[in-house]
């Protein structure tokens, strides 16, 4: 327990780039990328938690309440922020892709030297 | 209070929101007239600030949330005279490219200079902040900005493979980046690179700030493009349109190496000051760089892609400089990188006018058919020799001053892989210019497919405007210029002096101390080895490139033996770079474990 | 407490896992889409309920309908492609 | 290299890189522990000073408001790339759809259907005004409001009205919904400059926690964002949209 959610946090790093690595579908990899970048969302909250801690916000309980960090929240909304829009242009990239070859398998874009 | 720092990118940003929602109503010429001002203001701007950085840092508190019992609750830009140089040079770019686009670039409304801003943007804002979490953010503005502009040059479809490639990589390496982030955090409850600097300088460096160190290395790596976090470069800037393939490799590689410099100075190096080992780490990524950048180079025969690599092997140069964890070594790679930039951005224009001009980038196809283009062929030259280091360019003068570090950290080998690596990147640019100007070399067989244009395109465009070649020229004039400015090297190791120096860092983010720093004499540099290095650099590209164009003048026996290693190791370097984008990701994790071994193993 | 946390914790691990096993992008979406909703409760069990909103908003879907969308496209290209071909 | 030799490369290569990862990771603190000055420093003055009860706002759009910025304009890039290449394949390849068009390729939705969603859209609407509109005060904020505001549009499209979506978001309006967001944040950064005191300064009267008129330039800022995340988002939505509904042809309808 006492190290349990980071490990999560570096089981999905890995599962999700073996995920790009063997991916056959440019769609799925952009998926498996996302996961990848879960794992960021996880570490980043965790190493902000304090056990007893209410959520950072004091309308209903006076300042000095035990309280989880706030700092961790707000760069966690800017990462997510930024991992769904990275998400959208690989899919507009994807489409492309299509246009162009026909096809979303990474076997078959292949680098055309020269 | 001096709101300089901050208009330097919020201009920008300003600027580029009003020419997208303005831009079913703004003619074309308007916004080209806008992006190209805004961009020389940005570089003025830096400029500014460069001037007035020179005394010590400039420290801006965002929202004016200055730190309180050295407990910082905001965001602060730190400028360094290396951090404005950088942002100047990447505004001189950002301003000759627009430039140069100006008659060749046909824009999809003006949505695309609102994202060439928002690019430069990101980058100077990248190169001012003071603040972890906030570097990690501008790294991903220029480049969610960088990916959409490698990706839209629809005639060409390899640049979406390449923009994907790029994209996913990049992404992996910035996911890394923010791992490393999260575990000083959790750590130390800081952000800002001088109180993070603080409180790791409390111990030596243990697992947790052995492993952070390695996933920001590695995250700015692949920026980089270090081998072997490398093989996505050559797609994205190789068919990435002109106007941002000149910041590409101009500026954008750089800013990774820039930023493993400023975060080894300001936070790790006082916990791993005990560890030599990681110099030798470092120099280890930065040979293989150089070699495998320089050989790929030459065996490219696609004019931008042979930038592409030119810049992955200049890349391992610069990494040397800064690998010998020294001021003197990094004063000259900073040096060098900036006067790198400007030739590398110099070229790549070059070459936007050949393809605009014949209407492709193949060395082969294009044998003798730029004769008419005299001023394409002088600045390819010229920016050859700029390459190679030779004086009295920017390049040679940086490139002193590394190898005057490595020979006094003992590492004098290191200067043997100056002038071999000149001379093949050099090599593979004087015979790309000496077969499509001067036609020289036995005739190719005209290949079956590709983009050959009939020669009437040519006809067409008989003139090359002055906004395609004064932009390059300047460019160029500017990497001389940073070798002949008398006094020049004294205010870099002034500045690197100051960028090494984690305590005055500290000092002036967390008390706000701005100590005219006495500024130590320095030795002057030693010229003449370094000079005759240069010059056998060039000659070694002449004669290689001469080789390359007549091999069959060599005599038979060595022709032989040469083809029996060169062969098959160009092979096997081809084939592993195959743009495949599972080979990108896995080459990157098989980096991260190989990096991460060793560093485990030296810190101990 | 602890237990409700475990769980929480072992349920993303296995539904990231599962999103990356899913190779059809079509069911990957959906997989996809409970998975950026499990995060969103893993968040609010971190006392984090701005971070979990967003997620949820985005992840769960947001970024799903994206995705189908593009593979709409996708499928509409084949669709014409083939009786191009044909 | 071959599938089965990357991935066997890959697998080696992630054991180890795992192994390190999680010895580093060892080095953390247990969890349940936070050790850090900087969350309890901003818990412990963040309502005082700013007057905001929602603590992740204050430093969100105060504290470290020059980060959202990035991020707005990090949204802000991916929808004109997004923009970009889609529009730009828009152009070889098809006609923009006209009316009768879209209403011919629209698949076809059943009453009941259109009837829900379209009575929804009302209270999403106001949903996700009042995340903007609160984000200081409680959870939420310009972000999850814009991207709530996103999905009544989505809503429209679902019922099957997408002609009625055309009208309500045409590309000019969301264009420019999200330039103006993506400004608005800058200038509010320009008052303070403009006050004389630093960038992104709070300099609007504070009021009292708690009240929906406090915390100074924070609600600005939130309306600026849930701007600019609602503009960005219904043009992501619309542009893969457009994708769908222009390429189908009269055959395809199902």
């Amino acid at each position: 327990m006492r190290f349990l959610p980071y490990a999560v946090a570096a089981w999905l790093l890995l599962v999700g780039l073996y995920g790009i690595v063997t991916s056959r579908n440019l769609v799925h990899a952009i998926i498996c990328l996302s996961v990848a970048q879960s794992s960021t969302y996880v570490l980043l909250l965790s190493v902000g938690f304090e056990r007893g801690g209410t959520a950072p916000v004091f309308l209903d309980v006076p300042v000095g309440t035990k309280a989880v960090d706030p700092v961790v929240g707000a760069l966690t909304l800017t990462d997510i922020v930024v991992g769904a829009t990275v998400s959208a242009l690989l899919l507009a990239l994807a489409v492309q892709a299509h246009k162009h070859h026909g096809t979303l398998d990474p076997e078959r874009l292949k680098s055309e030297q020269d | 209070m001096d709101a300089l720092p901050a208009l330097a990118v919020a201009f920008p940003l300003l600027v580029a929101a009003a020419l997208v929602g303005l831009a079913p109503i703004c003619p074309r010429r308007v916004a080209d007239a806008a992006a190209v001002v805004t961009a020389a203001i940005v570089a003025a701007l830096g400029l500014a600030l460069l001037a007035r950085c020179l005394e010590g840092p400039v420290v801006y508190w965002f929202g004016g949330w200055t730190p309180r019992d050295g407990i910082v609750l905001g965001v602060a830009f730190t400028v360094d005279p290396v951090g404005a140089g950088l942002a100047t040079l990447a505004g001189v770019l950002a301003t000759a490219a627009l430039t140069f686009s100006w008659r060749t670039f046909e824009a999809v409304r003006t949505l695309h200079h609102g994202l060439m801003l928002v690019f430069l943007a990101g980058i100077v804002g990248f190169c001012l902040s003071g603040d972890l979490f906030n570097m990690f953010v501008f790294y991903e503005l220029f480049s969610v900005a960088a990916y959409a502009l490698a990706g839209y040059r629809t005639t060409d479809p390899g640049s979406v493979r390449g923009a994907l490639n790029f994209a996913i990589t990049n992404s992996v390496g910035a996911i890394l980046l923010l791992g490393g982030i999260a575990l000083l955090y959790g750590r130390t409850g800081a952000l800002n690179l001088a109180q993070l600097g603080q409180a790791l300088a409390k111990g030596p460096a243990d697992r947790l700030v052995v492993v952070a160190f390695l996933l920001l290395m590695v995250g700015f790596f692949v920026k980089a493009a270090v081998v072997p976090f490398h093989f996505w470069l050559a797609d994205a800037y190789a068919l990435a349109p002109t106007v941002v393939g000149v910041l590409f490799a101009g500026v954008v590689s750089e800013l990774g190496l820039y930023a493993v410099a400023r975060v080894y100075w300001t936070v790790f190096s006082a916990s791993l000051a005990g560890a030599e080992g990681v110099r030798g780490v470092l120099l280890l990524g930065a040979v293989a760089t150089a070699l495998v950048g320089g050989v790929m180079c030459l065996l490219q025969h696609h004019l931008a892609r042979m930038l592409a690599y030119a810049t992955i092997s200049h890349v391992g140069l610069t990494l040397a400089g800064f690998a010998l964890l020294g001021p003197v070594g990094a004063g000259g790679a900073v040096l060098y990188l900036l006067a790198d930039g400007l030739v590398k951005g110099s070229l790549f224009i070059s070459v936007g006018i050949v393809e605009h001009h014949l209407h492709d980038v193949g060395e082969r196809r294009l044998q003798g058919r730029g004769r008419h283009l005299p001023w394409a062929a002088a600045l390819m030259t010229v920016g050859a020799l700029g390459l190679a280091g030779v004086p009295p360019f920017g390049t040679f003068l940086g490139k002193a001053l590394m190898e005057e570090a490595a020979f006094e950290a003992g590492f004098p080998w290191l200067i043997g892989l100056y002038v071999v690596v000149a001379a093949l990147t050099s090599a593979a640019l004087l015979r790309a210019t000496g077969r499509v100007f001067l036609g020289l070399g036995p005739p190719q067989a005209p290949a079956a497919s590709g983009p050959r244009a009939p020669d009437e395109a040519a006809l067409r465009h008989p003139q090359v405007h002055a906004t395609q070649v004064v932009p390059a020229v300047l460019l160029l004039a500017g990497a001389l210029a940073i070798g002949l400015a008398p006094g020049l090297a004294g205010a870099v190791q002034d500045a690197a002096d100051r960028f090494t120096d984690r305590q005055a860092y500290a000092a002036a983010v967390l008390q706000g101390a701005r100590d005219p720093a006495s500024s130590r004499p320095h030795p002057p540099v030693h010229l003449t080895s370094p000079a005759l290095g240069a010059v056998l650099s060039a000659l070694l590209g002449l004669g290689l490139a001469l080789a390359a164009l007549y091999p069959d003048r060599l005599p038979a026996r060595l022709r032989g033996g040469v083809a029996r290693v060169w062969d098959p190791a160009a092979a096997m370097l081809r084939g592993l770079h195959g743009g495949h984008v599972g080979d990108s990701v896995a080459w990157l994790v098989v980096g991260l474990a190989g990096f991460g071994t060793l560093l485990a193993l030296v810190v101990r | 407490m602890i237990v409700l946390e475990v769980t929480v914790f072992l349920l993303v691990a296995a539904a990231g896992t599962a999103v990356v096993l899913t190779r059809d992008p079509l069911n990957q979406a959906i997989v996809a889409s409970f998975y950026g909703l499990v995060l969103g409760i893993m968040f609010l069990v971190f006392q984090a309920p701005d971070v979990g909103l967003s997620q949820i908003t985005v992840g769960a879907v947001a970024l799903p309908m994206m995705v189908l969308l593009a593979l709409a496209k996708v499928r509409a290209l084949e669709g014409s492609r083939g009786r191009d071909d044909r | 290299m071959t599938p089965g030799l990357r991935r066997r490369v890959f697998l080696a290569a992630a054991a180890a890189a795992g192994a390190l990862l999680l010895w580093g990771l060892t080095g953390l603190p247990d969890y349940g522990v936070y050790a850090g000055p900087y969350g309890d420093v901003l818990n412990q003055v963040a309502v005082a000073e700013r007057k905001a009860t929602n603590v992740v706002a204050s430093v969100t759009f105060d504290y470290r408001g020059v980060d959202t910025m990035g991020e707005e304009y990090i949204l802000f890039a991916a929808v004109l790339g997004v923009a970009i290449l889609l529009r730009a394949q828009r152009d070889e390849t098809e006609q923009p759809p006209d009316e009768d068009a879209a209403d011919r390729h629209a698949p076809a939705t059943s009453n009941a259907v259109r009837v829900i969603g379209l009575t929804l859209v009302g209270p999403v609407v106001l949903f996700g005004l009042y995340v903007v509109a609160h984000g200081h005060l409680t959870p939420g904020g310009g972000f999850q409001g814009g991207v709530v505001l996103a999905t009544a549009a989505l809503l429209v499209y679902l019922s099957g009205e997408y002609v009625t979506l055309r009208r309500v978001s045409p590309e000019l309006l969301t264009d420019s919904a999200e330039a103006v967001g993506a400004a608005g944040y800058v200038a509010i950064g320009l008052l303070g400059v403009g006050a004389g005191a630093a960038f992104l300064a709070n300099v609007l009267p504070l009021g009292q926690p708690g009240a929906l008129l406090s915390a100074g330039t924070i609600p600005p800022i939130n309306l600026a964002v849930g701007l600019e995340v609602a503009g960005g988002f219904v043009l992501l939505l619309s542009e893969f949209l457009e994708q769908t509904l222009v390429i189908r042809r009269p055959g395809e309808v199902t």
